[in-house]
């Protein structure tokens, strides 16, 4: 008897192919190496201090002392173990890389669609480029964080993921949006 | 004699004729009619009946606060009740009713009330109606609630979507009038993030039905190029359609945007109307005054319009309400109405001017009766004439309209939303809104200045102020040239003595001056008092219309200032809100998320039939084919487990991860049992209470390093419990140096449970799970064959030997399948939550259904566990208190069931046999029951008063609500291997 | 204050990213405390009309508790601080 | 004056210009038997029981405002008696006894309407809660009935039965629950409480409360000092502020409850109904307004107004389990102060200071209590030992560990 383990994404099933990307694109990341790190009580500066020099990393603000962090140079198995021993005794580090989906949103009415379910002032102004921070998105809290003038990440827990799929695609039932999974 | 359209003028589209049907009669409009001017152009002025008399009543306003206009429009599905004819957008094939009328409009049986009228006085319905006792219900309220009550629904699902939005400005002008563009105009040229909300489908408020012009233009052309200058301005948006209803806290404010209630077809793709949530760091509103009514006899006749009404159907529909309008005035509103009909070439029948004096001059020609008062009006569905009074003279002056004006109000509506209270101004005559601070100010008329040249000022002064606020510099303030305006003054006239018919101060509520009379006789006359005892303000138009005549007249009876009368409360809604739109999309399969194990897919493979768990669905049960009801499923997975195996998702239990040196501290403080001694790779089963002693939750604790934990949950406290966790640990003991963070989604967690489990998971896991290697609550990672880190923990819910398996959430499927491929030849199956009920109830174990919130560590036979000599955790004071440590406390014990073909249902009470049903004797309750095919008969698990004292006991199990009375005897509620074989096996 | 709250770590937000616990004037007594000390704790409010202390946790956002300064009448609000650093200001 | 259809005709024929006031405006006296401090709905009815049903007609009532302006003349009306727990159902059946002999004892039409209360029930914990609560009902002989998905269907079609995540799969009816007109029932207790010789004193605050030797004397107020042998506090949501007059601190919280009505509709909805996936409750008043609420905002407030965001959580829910509200229109919301106590369970007991009695603790559900509370407050004062069936609302019963918790939160206030 052969073991292997095929991992399945939360959206696998729920999520059809598409003829064509529209204006807004919701786009889903198959996998996606993720990990929060928390800093050793009194050791927040140092742990942030670690994390970002280094870019290899992109860590996003989720509450004094935490971060969730994503890379796109380490692989889910390994951005972990890679973490904890940069950081050493400053952070504990958990792997969330199968406890949350990552989609980006992007295309002109990005922000006019969040903002149908985010009290967050999405100004470019106000949420700049690189501003990263939890918030309630209609029901749900994620991990809201703006990657360019048009284009947004949200990362959520796994378990919800076809639930914010669904609220996104009603947010954005006036404005023209395909859902499709990362090319990458 | 007929209302009718001029041949011109007017801003509708003359080019564009449209159809609509009113009571099933095919009429003609324009585009840019409202309903209510459709209706007037077509001279149809009756177009409802009054709440209580049933009277025959007419438009009487132009805008949203129409206390009579009020019509179903559309209809099945898409039928709105209540709708205000004066706001209604006019569309190709619109529908519209009349409502609170039968068998028709014109012949309403409902008006013999009028003629009752002097016996339903306000409050008649206090005084009688309680003879006999049971007629109240039975025959009166019945007949009552028939005949009030306004539009129809029975309430059909509605096929239209929602929409809600957030919005952020700097500052939020309402209202689009003078004052309104002229503020937002600063604004925008200063470069201030500017939100503009206008409630008409046309932006430009009085000024489209001011009849100067303004720097050389009409005034509705001047607002058109305002308005496509700050459309062009990207850091403007305009909200058409938009009604302000609430100012909340920190300058939040509700608004609803009718996106499509005036079209013919609606877009599926667009929600019908939208909720913004603006969050606005200033806001001025610029909300224009209200006109009000004057109170005189027979005031309420169709064809009696209020002036400024009867301008805006003349200047901006092109409509004349009448052939021959009477005017009453007590200012210089109506002088301006008379001007506006004579200039449109419409008679005037006479002007009424109830000041002997004024230096306000009538249009050449009109016969100007100053002095003078309406007393009474005669007509049945319209007005016909009215009876003038000078000097105790009487007149009858046929017309067929009337234009009244008993002077302006401004609308502050907003701004007293939130606690302040309006102040009397005794130079304007009205109630001023309250200074509420920089954040909110009132600009133009809704600020006390009724000339037009004062509202560009004062909407460009207030916007200034704004910009400086949010310091930018003010630029591109230019105020546009007015001819000379008059003087816009009047002098208060509450009501109209000698009144020869009833003078209504509310018209939809039917609330005359004799009504105010009553109240104030009987007690009644504090504004509140008179409001809730008449009525009156509580209509539909919340009194926008009425409330000031009636406070004038209160005053008046009182013999004190309106001042000292005070207005009633000001509350959202300012005019009313569908539920669609405060609801938005979050209704129904989206009223709240659903969440979903990464064993779904694999549950669903297998066949579950699904279940709410709160925001989850589990998997219930796994039926076969053959199987045809769930009790036959459920008992094959039972005894298919207790002698084989079986798999069980147990994902959605609540995870949590707690590191850090004093974690084990951390957590000995929040559990009742110790776990500061727990040996790493060794797991216990942790209790949790509430500071007051009574049981929290109940999980795991697993030890996997010195300073590393890994804690459960269960499902349904999953989230309580991290909070719970947050709060000692960041509140309590902040000084305890611990981290955690909850990792509910990153495993897949599965049960093998039966006498095979070990056999089926080691042929799938590396490690050696041997007894001795791996013994009741070890709890570690191991490797599964395949390469793949997992944790294992021995621990049993079911009383079998079992473990609980967790692997990265996305490789949960492929696990589950492996140990199924596994088992197969050791005869495992899936099994579901109904299973794992009784599973656990034959063994024993308590659930929520158990741990209510009223039950301690002794009530669910847990005592023993209690950390006694530990130093303290949450809970153990107050677990001490002499009521929860009482003798007869309800204890948790089993039940089995002595007449094997009566069930026992949880919910059920105990009691003694032969003793009669009553409080003092119940004896306690059952909390689960099931059948438990393991032993053959129906068993529960119940709190009985001293229980553990009474095993062996005959006892009535008592559910009268479903008509059934079992016997069952008494006993421990570990109904199955009690000394632990199986478990430890 | 009820419809929006500004977290000292994650900016302003709306009520619905929290969840409310109620008074955060009382300090847990130590274990050996008087009875009365702890049915005080655990039950007793002062419940002025005013200015107030309020446990707040930022659910959605960072997850801290916080403590809310603010007035019960009008809803002002005074002052937010996470609760870990108020709690260094009471002991 | 009696009322009576007769009256009725007898005035209308004079104009109805022969109606006299409903209760007198009286200045206060120097001293009473018993002051009682609040004018709603249970002071009033503690003055009138205390003078119909024990002779004490001594008695003041003094209120801040407008007799009413409390939470009688601002809830959604409810009258019912199903709860679950043995020290609340007695007291509750007792009250809606009372409710139902009221309108004749006051001459007074309160219009109670018993169209029952249906409460929803949606999963199989939930229906097993009902099942126990109904039992409980039935055990102190009150009348509940099992309604099963295919009833409901019948009685109530509007319902959402194709929500397929919380399926409505039954319901608990009580049928002898309804609603009557709030403000009437203020108004009813009031003039009979007048008539009896009670002086109900409007516009006049409690500033403090005066103590000798520790022993309540009398009150401090705007009008000058009342003195009383017994001090009787039903200020509901603002009892702690009068508490503390007495150095007193009481097992309390106060928080806004919203409530709201739409506009006019004919009748459409015959019931009052309750959703179990939320808190949502609704009926219609005979004015034809659907009233309806849920719960709390949440936070501690003495305003009498609520948020936004609890106001779009109630729409949600309404539209949830009636989806052919969602074109109904809301016409007003307001709020009330609540009295939100440790367990969710009130207070009727004396106080730890002599001659100082106590009425609070009613949480969002003190309407349906109005003619107990009053009844029982009376026979405490009157008779200085608690009404049998009032027996468990004792404020010592925190420190003693005997709560009355229906639901089960513990002693988060906001949470029941």
């Amino acid at each position: 008897m052969a073991y292997e383990y095929q991992a399945v994404h939360a959206l696998d099933g729920t999520i059809g192919a598409i003829a064509e990307r529209r204006a807004n694109h919701l786009s889903v990341h198959r996998t996606t190496a993720v990990a929060m790190v928390l800093a050793v009580p009194g050791q927040t500066a140092e742990a942030a201090g670690i994390l970002l020099s280094s870019g290899e990393f992109e860590a996003r603000f989720s509450g004094p002392g935490e971060w969730l962090v994503l890379s796109e140079v380490h692989a889910p198995e390994t951005l972990a173990a890679e973490l904890s021993v940069r950081l050493g005794d400053f952070a504990f580090v958990v792997d969330q890389s199968h406890g949350r989906v990552v989609l980006t949103l992007s295309g002109p009415d990005a922000a006019r669609i969040l903002a149908n379910g985010i009290a967050v002032d999405l100004h470019a102004d106000a949420f700049p480029v690189g501003r990263a921070a939890n918030v309630l998105c209609s029901h749900l809290s994620i991990n809201l964080a703006r990657t360019g003038n048009e284009s947004f990440d949200l990362v959520v827990m796994r378990s919800f993921a076809e639930a914010l799929v669904d609220d996104l695609k009603v947010m954005a039932r006036s404005h023209d949006l395909s859902v499709d999974f990362a090319t990458r | 004699m007929t209302a009718y359209r001029l041949a011109s003028g007017g801003l509708v589209d003359r080019s564009h004729g449209i159809r609509f049907t009113f009571d099933g009669a095919t009429l003609t409009g324009h585009a840019g009619d409202t309903l209510a001017s459709a209706l007037l152009a077509n001279d149809t002025l009756l177009v409802g009946r009054s709440f209580k008399y049933h009277r025959p009543r007419g438009i009487v306003t132009a805008g949203p606060s129409e206390p009579n206009g009020l019509v179903t429009i559309g209809s099945g599905v898409r039928r709105d009740p209540n709708t205000r004819a004066t706001v209604a957008e006019l569309y190709d094939g619109l529908e519209a009713r009349s409502q609170n009328r039968w068998p028709s409009l014109a012949y309403d049986i409902g008006a013999v009330n009028n003629l009752m009228s002097r016996f339903l006085s306000a409050g008649f319905y206090y005084k009688t109606f309680m003879w006999p006792a049971a007629f109240w219900e039975k025959v009166y309220e019945p007949l009552i609630r028939r005949a009030a009550g306004l539009g129809r629904t029975d309430l059909p699902r509605d096929p239209d979507s929602y929409e809600k939005s957030w919005a952020h400005c700097d500052l939020l002008v309402v209202g689009s009038g003078p004052a309104g563009l002229s503020a937002a105009l600063v604004a925008a040229r200063s470069g201030l993030r500017v939100i503009l909300a206008e409630q008409d489908f046309v932006f430009g408020g009085a000024l489209l039905s001011e009849a100067m012009p303004i720097g050389g233009e009409p005034a509705y052309v001047f607002a058109r190029r305002v308005v496509e200058e700050l459309q062009s301005s990207p850091n403007v948006t305009l909200l058409p359609r938009t009604t302000v209803f609430g100012w909340y806290d920190d300058n939040v404010f509700g608004a609803v945007e009718r996106v499509q209630k005036g079209v013919a077809v609606v877009d599926a793709t667009k929600p019908v109307e939208r909720m913004w949530r603006i969050v606005a760091k200033h806001a001025i509103l610029a909300t224009g005054a209200e006109e009000r009514p004057l109170v005189f006899g027979g005031n309420d006749r169709p064809g009696i319009l209020t002036a400024s009404a009867v301008s805006t159907y003349a200047n901006r529909f092109g409509v004349a309400a009448g052939e021959s309008v009477t005017v009453f005035t007590n200012g210089a509103s109506g002088y301006r109405t008379a001007r506006d009909l004579a200039a449109q070439g419409v008679e005037i029948a006479a002007l009424i001017d109830s000041r002997p004096a004024s230096g306000d001059i009538a249009p050449a020609g009109v016969r100007l009766l100053r002095g003078g008062a309406i007393v009474d009006t005669k007509g049945r569905h319209r007005v016909r004439a009215v009876v003038a009074d000078r000097g105790g003279f009487e007149e009858l002056i046929a017309c067929d309209a009337v234009a009244m004006s008993g002077g302006w109000s401004p609308v502050i509506h907003l701004a007293c939303q939130r606690g302040g209270k309006p102040v009397w101004s005794e130079a304007l005559q009205a109630f001023m809104a309250p200074d509420v601070g920089s954040g909110l100010v009132m600009a133009g008329a809704a600020a006390g200045h009724y000339l037009l040249s004062e509202c560009f000022d004062d909407g460009a002064r207030k916007a200034s102020a704004v910009v400086e606020a949010v310091g930018r510099s003010v630029s591109g303030v230019e105020q546009p040239v007015i001819g000379e305006e008059a003087d816009p003054s009047f002098t208060a006239l509450w009501h109209v003595p000698g009144a020869k018919s009833k003078a209504f101060v509310d018209f939809q509520n039917d609330v005359h001056t004799k009504d105010l009379g009553l109240a104030v006789r009987e007690g009644f006359g504090h504004v509140e008092h008179a409001k809730r005892y008449t009525t009156g303000g509580m209509a539909t138009d919340q009194g926008k219309l009425g409330n000031i005549n009636a406070i004038g007249i209160l005053a008046g009876m009182r013999g004190v200032s309106p001042a000292e009368v005070g207005t009633t409360t000001f509350r959202p809604f300012y005019t009313p809100v569908s539920f669609g739109a405060m609801a938005g999309a979050s209704i129904g399969e989206h009223a709240m998320p659903t969440r979903r194990s990464p064993l779904h897919g694999w549950a669903a493979r297998n066949g579950a039939v699904f279940i709410d768990a709160g925001l989850w669905y589990r998997s219930s049960w796994f039926p076969k084919a053959v199987e045809k009801s769930w009790r036959e499923s459920v008992d094959r997975e039972v005894r298919n487990v207790r002698e084989n195996a079986g798999l069980c998702d147990v994902s959605t239990l609540g995870k949590i991860e707690v590191f850090g040196p004093d974690a084990a501290e951390f957590l000995n403080r929040l559990y009742c049992n110790p776990v500061l001694k727990l040996p790493v790779g060794k797991a216990r089963y942790g209790l949790m209470l509430r500071e007051d002693g009574m049981v929290y939750d109940d999980g795991t604790v697993s030890r996997l390093g010195d300073e590393h934990f890994f804690v459960t949950t269960t499902t349904a406290m999953a989230s309580g419990v991290l909070s719970h966790m947050e709060f000692a640990a960041q509140v309590l003991w902040p000084d305890l140096r611990v981290r955690f963070l909850s990792v509910s989604d990153q495993w897949a967690q599965m049960s093998i449970a039966g006498p095979k489990a070990r056999t089926i998971l080691q042929a799938v896991v590396e490690d050696d799970i041997s007894n001795a290697s791996f013994p009741f609550l070890a709890a570690r990672e191991v490797r599964l064959k395949g390469n793949l880190k997992a944790r294992l923990f021995r621990i049993s819910f079911s009383g079998e030997l079992a473990y609980e398996l967790a692997v990265p959430a996305g490789h949960g499927e492929a696990v589950a399948d492996a140990l199924m491929r596994a088992g197969a030849s050791h005869g495992i199956c899936a099994y579901g939550v109904e299973t794992l009920n009784v599973l656990r109830l034959e063994k024993g174990h308590v659930t929520h259904a158990e741990l209510d919130g009223r039950v301690t560590p002794d009530d669910a036979g847990l005592g023993r566990m209690m950390g006694t000599s530990k130093a303290d955790f949450i809970g153990k004071r107050l677990s001490t208190r002499f009521g929860l440590t009482a003798a007869d406390r309800m204890q948790l014990v089993g039940l089995k069931s002595v007449e094997p073909e009566k069930d026992m249902r949880a919910g059920a009470h105990l009691l003694k046999d032969g003793v009669k049903p009553s409080t003092i004797n119940d004896q306690g309750w059952v909390s689960s029951t099931c059948f438990s095919p393991t032993l053959g008969g129906h068993i529960a698990l119940a709190f009985l008063k001293s229980g553990r004292e009474r095993y062996g006991e005959k006892i009535v199990v008592w559910d009268q609500l479903r008509g059934v009375e079992t016997f069952a005897e008494v006993c421990d509620p570990v109904f199955v291997d009690p000394e632990n074989t199986k478990l430890m096996a | 204050m009820a419809s929006l709250i500004s977290c000292p770590h994650c900016g302003t937000r709306p009520k619905e990213e929290f969840f409310i616990r109620g008074d955060a004037t009382p300090v847990r007594p130590a274990l050996m405390a008087a009875e009365e000390v702890w049915h005080d704790y655990v039950h007793l409010r002062a419940n002025p009309r005013g200015r107030i202390r309020e446990h707040w946790q930022h659910v959605a956002g960072c997850r801290r508790w916080l403590v809310v300064e603010r007035d019960n009448f009008t809803h002002e609000v005074f002052g937010v601080t996470d609760a870990a650093k108020a709690g260094e200001g009471a002991r | 004056m009696r009322y009576s259809a007769l009256s009725i005709l007898k005035q209308a024929f004079a104009g109805n210009l022969g109606w006299k006031p409903v209760w007198r405006e009286p200045e206060p006296k120097a001293h009473y038997d018993v002051i009682i401090v609040g004018g709603g709905g249970h002071g009033l009815a503690t003055a009138y029981y205390l003078a119909k049903e024990f002779g004490i007609r001594n008695v003041a009532v003094i209120e801040k405002g407008y007799l009413g302006s409390g939470n009688v003349g601002r809830n959604t009306t409810i009258v019912r008696s199903n709860y679950m727990l043995p020290g609340n159902e007695p007291f509750y059946e007792f009250s809606l006894k009372l409710w139902e002999g009221l309108e004749q004892g006051l001459n007074y039409n309160v219009m109670l309407s018993q169209r029952g209360i249906i409460s929803l029930f949606h999963n199989d914990g939930q229906r097993d809660h009902y099942i126990r609560r109904g039992n409980a009902m039935m055990m102190e002989g009150v009348a509940a009935e099992l309604l099963d998905r295919e009833t409901l269907k019948g009685m109530l079609p509007f319902l959402n039965f194709e929500h397929g995540r919380f399926p409505i799969i039954g319901g608990l009816l009580q049928r002898r629950a309804g609603t009557a007109r709030h403000d009437a029932v203020a108004w009813g207790f009031a003039r009979g409480a007048d008539r009896l010789g009670v002086d109900l004193i409007q516009n006049c605050e409690v500033t403090g409360i005066r103590r000798e030797n520790g022993v309540v004397t009398g009150v401090e107020t705007t009008k000058g000092f009342i003195g009383c042998n017994k001090l009787a506090l039903a200020a509901a949501g603002n009892s702690s502020r009068v508490a503390e007059m007495a150095g007193l601190k009481l097992p309390l919280e106060s928080h806004v409850l919203q409530a709201f009505v739409t506009e006019g509709l004919k009748p459409c909805i015959d019931h009052v109904i309750t959703y179990g996936a939320g808190h949502f409750y609704i009926s219609q008043s005979d004015k034809g307004g659907l009233v309806f609420g849920a719960e709390i905002d949440g936070y501690s407030s003495y305003a009498q107004r609520g948020n936004l965001a609890t106001a779009e959580h109630v729409m949600e829910e309404g539209v949830t389990m009636i989806p052919g509200l969602s074109r109904v229109r809301v016409l007003r919301s307001w709020g009330g102060v609540m009295d939100m106590s440790m367990d969710g369970s009130p207070i009727i007991d004396r106080t730890s200071i002599e001659n100082l009695y106590l009425n609070c603790g009613w949480c969002y559900g003190g309407f349906k209590a109005t003619p107990a509370s009053g009844f029982c407050f009376a026979h405490l004062l009157a008779k200085g030992e608690s009404h049998h069936v009032a027996r468990a609302l004792r404020l010592d019963r925190f420190e003693r560990g005997f709560p009355i918790d229906e639901a089960g939160a513990g002693t988060q206030p906001n949470l029941h």
